[in-house]
């Protein structure tokens, strides 16, 4: 996938593409129901977090399952930043990248003495116990089950320093430099941010860096008696993965100023796996379209019930629509995680390679042509289509 | 010749009881092509994974050019100078042979561990350059944008020799580097081994093929039951009558 | 103020337009924020209809009870827009609900899932509140997604009348202007349950608690420590277990031997239902400690619980919020028409859904506006009766329901499926009033800055 | 000493389980290479025989509830209670056990169509790519579980005569006061018997002998001309049995819910991977050790010194003993090492 001689144009062409299409997603969303603040944020958040996994799983193909644990952290910190500090969005994403970069250097310096699936539990069994003890034990700093909420009565210290006036009736709400960071000046907050990160990531996956990682990836033996070491550059990709989970914890932290424990449960690890998987691992845009469509399903299927069918099926005649709506029904609405598992395996079974794999073949098809060298339009073509 | 640049000194390993190795002693001297010979289970492989710090010694301690390899990690031996080609070629199967050659590159530019995560590889020109010109060297250059898992066994062989030599080793370490190839495979290896011969690094190989061994080597050493029973030049070698009755008596 | 309910067009529209114009001006919808000031969100004044979010458990260990929760408020809903035999309507006093919709609109409504998982319930009622621009939330099975979202529902200026949710924090520390419990509280539970006890097994005994390890575990113990150790009894030891443990066997066993006499689980839902069965299976019930019969308290406990531990349930004392079996006007009204339209009776969590749903609509037309302000002062200090538990009070300090609870026991010989819970007693609400101030917390305030 | 004792028995009786639950996972991990995420649902399967079986031997005929005035209700008498009086009553009594005769064959049926069907596709396919189809179908079963159960737990009572305690305090000569659920005993024996039975046929017939060499050495055994692909099925399906017989029996312990799978899959793959990958012993090893430490953290003195400890400690041994051993108790170099 890595072409030398390309010139950067290719890859210009793709962040502007990749920008366009996120800054523009109110208004394609618009038509598939997803176009409102929370769900925007949702989509622009986990494509970070999903993003920045795939800079671990996707170039070294070391499969953590323990990223909810970053973040977590990166959720709790920016939650204390607004509570400690000041309401501004800036030191609490700060805090949360630190956090959960710190977090991910000690877990990262651990588990990385191991390969494979031990790797795997080493990860999952961290995030566990930081989950388990994050709700229970753990509960004055976390919140536990209920989750970090802001109070009036917390200090801000930055926040009375500069301003005298009484502090309103309500809670404050996060901000960045006066402007409110919940519905749409959130989104583009977060959507910023994603651009920034997704660039960054090019930039890896195009650096001696990322080739060195893909190696450990291909062969770790042969790096090894190549002279390499390669446990610094794990643990590199390691803390830069655990960071993104810290960013996109501090960010669904600006969005919505709450913390919960079940962030860094191992459904929340494993959610992340699937999303990374499903849209195609170690591709560039992949994990985004995989974090994409699973926000999708679960916000918007989910909210499918009986009467949105009837509506929608209303054209069909009542004999027809007595038959159709509870057949529907089983898949949509309470049943939405029975269309997402079936969309796992369909994905898995026919598109080995995720859906990046997916646009690639109706690509191919369409200009029967293919190759590695259009894998990158390949890619910008799918942000454009999708 | 040179100085004497590897020493294995009373080398003794055992695995769960079996001796392998038996209180080896070697010594290899500086620019030449050393080759370890003996029958099948004589602990030849034993001791090429003991000199790259594979598997640890009993006993017994190997120093390369001043400095003890012994307990060191794979990537130091690797900076110290020492490159390998195992029996199975080890490359980046799902790389191109381009990528394959330009990782060892940084790995020689930059050492063990440099970021490098914001430069990009397409202004790594240097580097490439290198790598080009080593495909060239092994006769890969045509296919320097394939992936190398799709190369014939011998071409594997060849790239990963490529992927040692743009390390620049002071020691290459070659085990059974003909292995399982046909004919005329065995020869270019062989041609392409003499040409690198001319730029004097010290090799130690590990072969069966007695072909290749006396095509190559300067000095033989005969490993039988995890001891030397003989070593020298390989006219000496082939006819002292110890080897004969271990090794060439019993094969041929 | 009086013209609120004079807009143009509608906020979400506008949202929309602002986000588009932000795309090419670069300036988001902001700048419209100032100037809609006196709207209120998802004012639904140019609209026929009203919507209101129901955001219910639909996956997870709870989602039987939040599908028990969806079919009360889909009753609810037929019986405003007047279809169906209307339910508590003609039993609710004082009632100004007609069966025409609310405020003349038709109700309709959106639907969600929580997960049982904060994030997962705020980002369900975001989707509504944002998307589908419902004007009030209800539902939801366990106390952290009624905090959660109770806050959010503040933020956002929208109504949220809690489901079922048992902690204290829900109107105690963690209660806000905006949000509503009609469900009864530990504390409520601790002090109904204590008479009781004391009648059932007397003022000398030794209690050994079991806690799920969370903040509605802490309430609950603490609340039934208070009341139990103001009996006279001893607490001889409290035990946090993991939510979620499955088998409890670890934590029963130091039981047999502590010297306690009596067991109180302070869990809920699966955790119960599992702690329940192994202790019974542990042979406590059959034991004899201090010359008593050893017992089993569960603090809280509802039928679709009771159904999950089977035999084991049989003869445990506990409180519950509502029950189907009790014999008032309003609760055989609605009994009868959940139980023509579904052929079950329904839960607990189905009756409180159902009566929130109906409070709020009320409370509506008694404000003669959706505005949320004043709808809140109408549902403050609220006195109704009629709806299952006699004359309850919507407290305006804490905006707690107060009403009688009962206290009920497993059956022993059920008569039907569904005839899990014999009501034992029903302590009259005098009895477990409290101060509110012993909680804490702040309302907030009834404007929300938008 | 009581305490200490009765602890070693949860942890026993806990390790029985998760060693039930480990075994499957890590035969099919062992020999077919496949990181099965739905193994966790075989187990939830297995529990729903004893619910189904239940259901079928309690078909009833409905007759008008006359306990119910608000509205019309009715209540079901089982068949099996009208046809045959007494016995009938005692075969529904005896329910659990004997809903093992339906699990066997239907978990045989399941992990044999379940193989065949999807799993032979994914041997040569990445672990990333297994675990996604795997864990899709793990949701699929379980939704339609919980179609059709719904997901209130459902009690499974064990049969009448075995539900008390049995007093094994004076078994052991420590005084009356200890007292052990007989099921718990059963079930402890019973998985002694299964792991038992696995380990005889692995060790003892041709036939485990050649799924030993094929765990060891896949492409050989290939070469031998032997159809280790036939072999794998066999596996498979041994597999799904361990795991449903263990959910059956598993039921009186813990009333079973569709969500039962779930809670059980994290747990099972962190007692494989601390037994050591490719390990059979290692995993029953480790299962135990799980229990038995779980067990004892939770006391109340190790608990008062230790706050929340009990929250933690299957994780923290397992990342104490995979930092100390790098495979685990039990594993092998070489396999799933990357």
């Amino acid at each position: 996938m890595t072409n030398m001689k390309k010139p950067s144009f290719n890859d210009t062409m793709l962040i502007l593409v990749f920008a366009a299409a996120i800054l523009a997603m109110p208004l394609w969303l618009d038509p598939f129901g997803g176009n409102y603040p929370d769900l925007l944020q949702k989509f622009a958040i986990y494509g970070i977090f999903a993003i920045g996994f795939n800079i671990l799983f996707g170039l070294t193909g070391y499969l953590s399952f323990g990223h909810a644990a970053f973040l977590g952290v990166g959720s709790y910190a920016a939650v204390w930043s607004f509570k400690l500090l000041t309401m501004n969005a800036i030191p609490a994403v700060i805090f949360g990248v630190l956090f959960a970069g710190l977090l991910a250097a000690i877990i990262g310096f651990l588990s990385l003495r191991r390969t494979g699936i031990y790797f795997s539990i080493l990860t999952l069994a961290f995030a566990q116990m930081s989950y388990n003890l994050a709700y229970s034990v753990l509960t004055p700093i976390t919140n536990g089950e209920t989750g970090l909420q802001l109070a009036r009565s917390d200090p801000r210290i930055l926040d009375k320093l500069f301003s005298d006036g009484p502090a309103s009736a309500g809670l404050p709400s996060t901000e960045l430099f006066g402007e409110t960071m919940s519905g749409y000046p959130g989104f583009y907050f977060c959507a910023v941010l994603l651009i920034i990160g997704f660039y960054i990531s090019l930039r890896i996956f195009r650096s001696p860096f990322g080739l060195m990682l893909k190696g450990i990836k291909s062969n770790q033996n042969r790096m090894k008696y190549t002279g390499l070491n390669t446990r610094p550059y794990m643990l590199t990709a390691f803390i830069i993965s655990g960071m993104y989970a810290g960013l996109a914890g501090s960010l669904l932290a600006v969005t919505d100023p709450l913390a919960g424990a079940e962030r860094m449960q191992w459904t929340a690890s494993g959610e992340v796996v699937l999303m990374t998987i499903l849209g195609g691992a170690g591709t560039l845009v992949g994990p985004m379209l995989g974090a994409g469509l699973i926000k999708y399903f679960e916000n918007i299927f989910s909210s499918f019930d009986d009467s949105v069918l009837q509506q929608a099926f209303s054209f069909l005649p009542d004999s027809v629509l007595e038959i159709v709506v509870p057949v529907v029904g089983l898949f949509v609405g309470s049943g939405w995680h029975l269309t997402l598992g079936l969309l796992f395996m369909i994905i898995v079974i026919f598109l080995p390679g995720g859906l990046v794999e997916g646009f690639r073949r109706i690509f191919n098809y369409f200009t029967s042509g293919g190759g590695k060298a259009e894998t990158q339009s390949v890619e910008a073509h799918n942000q454009a289509g999708e | 010749m040179g100085d004497l640049v590897l020493h294995l000194d009373n080398i003794n390993k055992s695995f769960g009881g079996l001796s392998a190795l038996s209180d080896v002693n070697l010594h290899v001297e500086e620019g030449t092509t050393h080759a370890i010979i003996g029958p099948n289970g004589a602990g030849k492989s034993t001791l090429l994974n003991v000199c790259i710090g594979r598997l640890k010694p009993d006993t017994g301690k190997v120093t390369f050019a001043g400095e003890v390899l012994t307990g060191r990690e794979p990537h130091e031996i690797t900076q110290l100078g020492v490159a390998r080609v195992f029996q199975t070629p080890e490359i980046f199967q799902e790389m191109t042979l381009l990528e394959n050659v330009m990782i060892p590159a940084f790995s020689h530019r930059d050492g063990a561990f440099r970021l490098n995560a914001n430069k990009l590889l397409s202004k790594q020109g240097e580097i490439r350059d290198e790598a080009e010109h080593i495909l060239e060297d092994v006769g890969l250059k045509d296919m320097m944008l394939t992936e190398a898992g799709s190369l014939s066994r011998g071409d594997k062989r060849r790239l990963e020799l490529g992927m040692c030599l743009i390390l620049r080793p002071r020691l290459l370490l070659l085990d059974e580097p003909t292995a399982g190839m046909a004919r005329h495979d065995t020869n270019q290896t062989i041609e392409l081994l003499k040409k690198i011969k001319s730029r004097g690094m010290t090799k130690v190989i590990i072969e069966h093929d007695m072909h290749v061994v006396f095509s190559l080597a300067d000095k033989v050493s005969v490993l039988a039951r995890g001891q030397i029973i003989a070593g020298g030049d390989p006219q000496s070698v082939r006819e002292d009558p110890k080897v004969k009755e271990a090794y060439l008596g019993g094969a041929h | 103020m009086s013209d609120f309910k004079k807009s143009g067009m509608s906020r979400r529209g506008l949202l929309k337009a602002g986000a588009v114009g932000g795309l090419v001006a670069a300036t988001p919808s902001f700048f419209i924020k100032d100037a809609w000031a006196e709207e209120f969100r998802n004012n639904p004044t140019n609209s026929g209809e009203v919507k209101l979010g129901f955001n219910v458990p639909q996956s997870g260990p709870y989602a039987d009870e939040g599908a028990d929760e969806l079919r009360a408020y889909m009753l609810a809903v037929k019986h405003l827009n007047g279809e169906g035999d209307g339910g508590m309507l003609n039993t609710m006093k004082p009632s100004m609900l007609t069966g025409k919709g609310v405020l003349g609109k038709k109700v309709t409504y959106a639907t969600g899932d929580t997960q049982t998982k904060s994030d997962a319930a705020r980002a369900s009622a975001k989707r509504m509140i944002e998307k589908d621009g419902v004007l009030m939330v209800t539902g939801g099975s366990s106390s952290g997604v009624a905090v959660a979202v109770q806050s959010l529902c503040q933020e956002q200026g929208i109504i949220f009348m809690a489901g079922l949710t048992h902690s204290n924090d829900t109107t105690g520390k963690d209660k806000r202007r905006y949000g509503f419990r009609h469900f009864f509280n530990a504390y409520m539970s601790g002090a109904a349950l204590a008479p009781v006890l004391n009648k059932e097994y007397g003022s000398d005994r030794r209690a050994y608690h079991l806690t799920a390890d969370y903040t509605w575990g802490w309430t609950q113990e603490e609340s039934i420590k208070n009341s139990t150790e103001a009996l006279g009894w001893e607490t001889v030891n409290t035990v946090k277990t993991p939510v979620g443990a499955g088998d409890f066997s670890q934590y029963i066993t130091p039981v047999l031997n502590s010297g306690a006499d009596v067991l109180i689980l302070n869990h809920y839902g699966k955790d119960m239902i599992n702690s329940l069965s192994q202790a019974v299976q542990f042979g406590l019930r059959d034991k004899q400690v201090n010359g008593k019969n050893f017992e089993i308290v569960v603090p809280l406990f509802s039928r679709l619980m009771a159904q999950g531990a089977g035999d084991a349930i049989k003869g445990i004392l506990g409180t519950t919020n509502w029950n189907w079996s009790l014999q008032d006007d309003g609760s055989k009204a609605f009994v009868q028409s959940f139980g023509a339209e579904y052929g079950a009776p329904p839960s607990m969590a189905a009756h409180t859904c159902y009566v929130q749903t109906l409070l709020y609509a009320n409370a509506c037309e008694m404000a003669g506006t959706f505005y949320p302000p004043e709808v809140i002062k109408q549902l403050e200090g609220f006195n109704f009766d009629g709806m299952g538990n006699g004359p309850t009070l919507y407290r305006a300090e804490d905006h707690q329901c107060f009403k009688d609870v009962l206290v009920v026991r497993g059956n022993e010989n059920p008569s039907s499926q569904f005839d899990l819970l014999k009501v034992v007693d029903i302590t009259p609400r005098a009895q477990v009033e409290y101060d509110w101030t012993i909680f804490g917390g702040e309302l907030g305030p009834y404007e929300v800055k938008m | 000493m009581d305490a200490i004792f009765i602890q070693i028995l949860n942890g026993l009786d806990k390790g029985a389980a998760y060693a039930l639950i480990a075994l499957g996972l890590t035969l099919v991990f062992g020999t077919l290479g496949i990181v099965n995420f739905a193994h966790g649902a075989l187990f939830m399967l297995g529990a729903f025989c004893a619910v189904t079986f239940q259901k079928i031997i309690t078909i009833s005929v409905k007759v008008r509830d006359e306990g119910v005035t608000a509205f019309v209700a009715y209540k079901e008498q089982p068949y099996l209670e009208t046809w045959f009086g007494d016995t009938g009553r005692i075969i529904i009594d005896y329910s659990v056990p004997l809903s093992i005769i339906l699990a066997i064959p239907l978990m045989l049926l399941v992990g044999y169509v379940m193989e065949r069907g999807l799993i032979k596709h994914f041997y040569k396919r990445p672990h990333a790519e297994q675990i996604l189809v795997t864990f899709g179908l793990a949701i699929v079963i379980q939704e339609i579980i919980k179609a059709y159960f719904g997901a209130n737990p459902i009690p499974q009572a064990a049969p009448e005569i075995l539900a008390g305690s049995a007093n094994v305090g004076s078994w052991v000569g420590l005084g009356d006061n200890l007292v052990y659920p007989w099921w718990r005993l059963i079930y402890l024996c019973f998985s002694g018997i299964v792991i038992f039975a696995v380990f005889a046929f692995l060790q003892f017939t041709t036939y485990g002998m050649v799924v030993r060499a094929g765990m060891r050495d896949r492409e050989t055994v290939g070469l031998l001309g032997i159809n280790i692909e036939r072999r794998f099925t066999v596996v498979f399906a041994i597999a799904a049995i361990v795991a449903g017989v263990a959910g059956v029996m598993y039921t009186p312990i813990l009333p079973p819910d569709y969500h039962l799978g779930m809670e059980f899959l994290v747990l099972s793959f962190v007692v494989v991977v601390v037994g050591g990958m490719g390990s059979l012993g290692g995993a029953v090893l480790a299962g135990f050790l799980l229990g038995i430490v779980q067990s004892f953290a939770s006391m109340n003195e190790v608990k008062d010194i230790f706050p929340g400890i009990d929250q933690i400690i299957l994780y923290l041994v397992a990342v104490v003993i995979l930092l100390v051993l790098p495979r685990g108790l039990m594993g092998r170099a070489g396999v799933m090492d990357d």
